[in-house]
């Protein structure tokens, strides 16, 4: 696998060894070259001499479902927000390859560290459509306690950390935690995405640096959608796409097409195997488009063409995955139709559901901020709680079970 | 005068200043284009152009590091951080940098001209990190100004004043009320005095303290209690930093009592500084004790968001309570 | 027991825990080799490997970034910063992050195993940036612990505590007494309790409150009262947050005159917290308005350092004052 | 000149042009060779082939002294720390040809935002020798009225921004700064000073991809001494220096020999009249070494040994200079030992006359917090004098002034 040999360390003594020029010569961002990787053709057939990942019918199958699963609750959950049964929804359409590829080519012991834009990964690792539904419903049965917006997810059984509003503060968070499992020996790498906007952050440069330099098994993945918010990404950088940052860095980059599930597939495997043997970090930038909306506050129309968003139809990693299970004679159109259907069902039956379930109580409302309830906030609880009583109409989420 | 919601208001300052200076300049994340995720600087860019009126790359410590530069070489910077829970990572930008550029200069260079726009605030069901109201983390730092206005009137006029300010200035805007309050407001230039609070409500009982998007609560709490008898002082801070001491103090020491409340978590929360100093200044004063009414010692919370903030019947009790002392 | 100076006892601590848990780690900038500018981690790489401690980039988002990782992961992180004057750029993955991850996860991740530890304050001529004493920044933030010694006894048995407690505590270590505070130490293993406060002289006339460093110079103020005849009851707070209340009302319920004095500026800072819950809860008490004794209102000067500075004159005079009230 | 062509903008629609493969094909630090521009050699011949920069014997000269000036002050004030008489000073022994020289390769208009390490482009614009001795003292002279630390000088009037402690601060500002230069349609850039290690800040990325997106004429000038304090360059990073982030930014860059006094200002001269013609920043990565301790505070055996030194003993930039300036009959030993005699007296005169200034007067502890002097600071203010008259022992700067 080319560039992918133990390579030599960078000699940092630059100044003996760099090539010597006598007339001004400058390097800029034409200065490398970025092949980008590609497996799978849009009409389901893999490019001649292309290298697959290790995938059978089963975990194709597996892949394939979840990327279903993905889109059948992105748009049911879009719609639900439209009808004011929740109150905020990020989806992620046209670009689910990326989260659901990066999960499928790591191991259950890997920890995955997300921005927001990767339900596809949670779902790919089997968190429940119940444990889904009740973090963006905030109700009692929430593993975040309902203390965060939708769509903030987390979970400790999955390695899947908690998903935080602030951009970029899982980089070198995620440096860390990889830092961390290589020091104790653990056959686990860490997964940190984030977007082509948060790469922006000081936080970015801070968390690839130092994994680098302290040679952290992390796979960086951007996922670079073309934009931030209503900010393309030609306002965002003007070099390379993010790929490029990997040569200042000293890190092992490669950029491939986010849509293209078995590229997504393949370099997060072999990413992952380099990362554990070597010990060191991997950058692999997605090439995608957020063919929707930011999220359910955002409208694009404000930003960008319709014809723009048209071109990127075609792109479509779904369906792009389905041709080629058609090919492979893993999948056919039967299947297809029972399983959005029932996807379908499942989806709307459990939003009924979590609707109903009461909110966290009141006691939720201290615990957590330390591993303890100390005294001052358990005094803030105790007056509350009388204060409640005083006013039960004024608080009806908890005015019927404090006791 | 017009009717204007609070975003126009701000959109119509910042207009008047960008047409009146040319060194003007409004920037943050989507800003330009798309006018910022709120529309505060909707139109600015089609008028005044890119170069003036543009989305930055998404870092904050850029913005604000950037915005400090071109202050300190005469431009007029009107930085917008898109939330306020996401202005710490210009923390060191602003409070070791803006804060601090004119004295460790001894006045060689100074960016007096900056002025950074954020919105702050819960009650939009945003929990942790759409939420939070970070005045008081800067109210330590000598060299600031921090401002928050209530309605459209203030904020066009505070925000004018604010540019226009030789002094770098964090500039709050109540994002709950951004379209929810709506008022008249002079389409021509005003501008109203930082570092003077406005007495609201004149009262005789107990001076009520806060700024920004707390007073309409506080306002609700004060009609409560004057169901009761009870008559109340409202006064709007306005600046938090340099504060008006001598208008509160006066009023305290007519009232003999002081709530302040306000949207952030209790402990070192601005309205304790308020307490620290007024208890000093008003100690023969005083009838109660200070009483603070306050967000919980929590991170902002998502479900259980009534429960935890300041509302008008925890202000209402605390009212009596100190009546009642 | 031994004699160590804050150093010496900073380094035992560091030593006995790298020595008992193999996943504690210690970094920052220059604390490999060198053993950091103050040489507070001396000898560890030696001991305990490169890979457990190590210098890290010059980058202080990225050290607190990549400690929260590794507290998240289940290691033990020890991470420095250079001069608390330079904590600034870490403030978010403080603020944002280490203080909120337990409570946003709903306790399915937490970062109690963080440790921050950093150089603070005054009095050795280090002008602004090297002098800083920003406690109060970090104490309107809920979910952070915040520990300040004052002496080598302490700085031993409070960084064994903080390490070990199960909250990411920020551990603010006073350089002025690095080498100049010497004392008797066990040199066995030991621990003194977070959130109370130490009450290091009895007295009946005045409370006087304070942490870390500024305890010598109320000490020296208690004394020059003591000489006329004014009976100080000394308290070391040791944790900014969450504080003891209790401890602190117990005793101006007694002395009926509370003094707090703090190394930063005066203006919300943490002595502004204390004043405004102490007014409250000792309202019927209090004999005069309490006293606060802080830097001035500006950011930290070089030359005029005397005249700035909370000193053992002003101190004095304000016992004198909350007596003569 | 090669390198500084107009360039063509970077595609960012990247999806569709890059090159195609389909294994995994990574990049890495070693995917750009970055040259280095060396034009004086040690024994002060140019190489054979070398574009000269624009200098004559008067400004040869200007720069030859304002090296000298910057050695011996250096010299005389790390004597003046040890004997107590300053409390603090930063030497930069072995890499004063990159302040110097880069100050001399712009013009007085364009503005220097320094890290602390360049004294020497202070020097090169004229800043008086009193002035210097007045910041070091903190005496009422100070233009920073004695509020910083040795060595954070600044001017107004030179065009020279006050130093700030923080490390990387200066670096978005300076974007900014320049952005402003262009607004207003000055003929000016900004130079932007920051050592290696600085440039792991995030206020870097921060920098210099704004700089980027907005095309700000500033030069960012990277002095890469091999150190931060004690750690070496190679735990800094472990790319290719900091030249090789420029293609990660989209941003013009040229890696120069920094002891090398033509290489500096050829390489700035250069870059000026790119970042002016262009709208556009550059960045200059100057290889030296810091041959003295990092301040008065620190010594260096501890972490580095002897020998290192030594080797970077023979690449003295100053004296690689002289050789030339010998070598082309514009100076000779005379002057030199001229100019040396003259400069350690004057500056042991001018130690002596600024230690006998007084400190500055009690009312600067509250000007310049804000533009005026608000209620609060008077107040403290005035109760500070009434108290300095009652101890006025204890205030022995001040309260022989107190009206
Ligand atoms: C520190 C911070 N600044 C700003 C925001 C507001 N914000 C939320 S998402 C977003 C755009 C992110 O774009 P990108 O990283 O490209 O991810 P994408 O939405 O395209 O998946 C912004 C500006 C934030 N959450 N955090
Ligand atoms: C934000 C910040 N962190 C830490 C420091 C402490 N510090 C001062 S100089 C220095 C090393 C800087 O190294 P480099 O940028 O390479 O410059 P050099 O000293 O080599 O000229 C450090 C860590 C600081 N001044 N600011
Ligand atoms: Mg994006
Ligand atoms: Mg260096």
């Amino acid at each position: 696998m080319q560039g992918l040999q133990q390579e030599k360390a960078m000699n940092t003594e630059i100044y003996k060894e760099s090539q010597v020029v006598h007339t001004p010569t400058f390097i800029d961002g034409h200065s490398v070259e970025i092949p980008i990787l590609k497996i799978l053709k849009e009409d389901g057939t893999v490019y001649s001499g292309a290298e697959l990942p290790e995938i059978d019918q089963v975990k194709a199958t597996k892949v394939y479902k979840a990327l279903a699963f993905h889109r059948v609750l992105d748009e049911r959950m879009v719609a639900a927000q439209r009808q004011g049964r929740v109150s905020f929804y990020m989806a992620a359409l046209g670009e689910e390859a990326a989260s659901v590829g990066g999960a499928a080519g790591l191991e259950d012991q890997d920890m995955i560290m997300a921005q927001y834009r990767e339900q596809g990964a949670l779902i790919y690792r089997g968190f429940s459509l119940e444990n889904l539904m009740n973090q963006m419903f905030s109700n009692e049965k929430d593993l975040g306690k309902g203390r965060q917006m939708p769509i903030h997810y987390g979970s400790s059984e999955l390695n899947y950390m908690t998903i935080s509003s602030p951009l970029g503060t899982q980089i070198p968070q995620a440096a860390g935690y990889a830092y961390g499992q290589k020091l104790q020996g653990k056959d686990a790498v860490t997964i940190c995405y984030f977007g082509e906007g948060a790469a922006s952050e000081g936080d970015f440069h801070a968390g690839l640096n130092m994994a680098a330099v302290h040679r952290a098994p992390v796979i960086f993945f951007c996922r670079n959608n073309g934009y931030a918010i209503s900010t393309p990404s030609d306002e965002q950088y003007v070099g390379n796409g993010i790929a490029s940052r990997g040569v200042g860095y000293g890190i092992k980059t490669i950029r491939i097409d986010g849509n293209d599930i078995l590229a997504v597939l393949k370099a997060t495997q072999t990413a992952r195997s380099y990362a554990l043997a070597e010990q060191k970090p991997v950058i692999i930038e997605a090439m995608s488009y957020r063919l929707g909306a930011h999220s359910t506050s955002d409208d694009p129309s404000g930003y960008r063409t319709k014809e723009e968003e048209e071109k990127w139809h075609m792109h479509d990693p779904i369906l792009r995955m389905k041709n080629w299970m058609l090919a492979q004679k893993w999948w056919d159109e039967t299947q297809e139709t029972e399983l959005y259907e029932k996807l379908r069902e499942q989806v709307l039956a459990a939003v009924k559901v979590a609707e109903k379930i009461d909110k966290p109580p009141v006691e939720d409302l201290v615990t957590d901020v330390y591993d303890q309830v100390p005294a001052h906030l358990q005094k803030q609880l105790d007056e509350l709680k009388v204060h409640i009583k005083k006013y039960p109409e004024a608080y009806p989420f908890t005015a019927g079970r404090i006791k | 005068m017009a009717q204007m919601n609070l975003l126009q208001a701000i959109n119509n300052a910042l207009d008047i200043v960008m047409a009146e200076n040319d060194s003007a300049l409004c920037f943050g994340e989507d800003v330009g284009h798309f006018g910022g995720v709120f529309r505060a600087t909707s139109g600015l860019q089609e008028k005044y152009g890119k170069a003036r009126c543009f989305n930055t790359p998404l870092v904050e410590q850029g913005i604000i590091g950037f915005a400090n530069g071109l202050a300190a070489q005469g431009s007029t910077p009107i930085a917008e951080i898109q939330f306020a829970d996401y202005i710490f990572p210009a923390f060191d930008q602003i409070v070791n940098e803006s804060a601090k550029f004119r004295y460790r200069s001894g006045n060689e260079f100074n960016v007096g001209k900056l002025t950074i726009r954020t919105p702050y605030g819960g009650g939009i069901a945003g929990g942790l990190y759409h939420s939070q109201s970070p005045e008081a983390y800067f109210a330590h730092t000598p060299g600031l100004k921090i401002v928050v206005p209530r309605n459209p009137y203030q904020a066009k006029g505070l925000l004018l004043a604010s540019i226009r300010d030789d002094n770098p200035v964090v500039f709050f805007e109540p994002k709950r009320l951004y379209r929810a309050s709506v008022g008249e407001v002079p389409v021509e230039d005003y501008q109203l005095p930082l570092g003077k609070a406005d007495i609201m409500q004149t009262g005789t009982d107990i001076t009520l303290l806060a700024w920004g998007a707390q007073l309409e609560i506080v306002e609700k709490a004060a009609d409560k209690a004057s169901a009761d008898g009870i008559s109340c002082e409202i006064i709007d801070l306005r600046t938090i930093l340099p504060w008006d001491v001598d208008t509160v103090a006066n009023s305290v020491r007519k009232t003999g009592r002081l709530l302040v409340s306000q949207e952030a978590p209790l402990t070192a929360g601005f309205a304790s500084e308020i307490a620290a100093t007024i208890q000093q200044e008003c100690f023969l004063h005083l009838e109660s004790p200070i009483e603070r009414v306050c967000g919980f010692d929590t991170p902002y919370p998502l479900s259980l968001e009534k429960e935890y903030v300041a509302d008008h019947l925890k202000i209402y009790e605390a009212i009596k309570r100190s009546i009642n002392y």
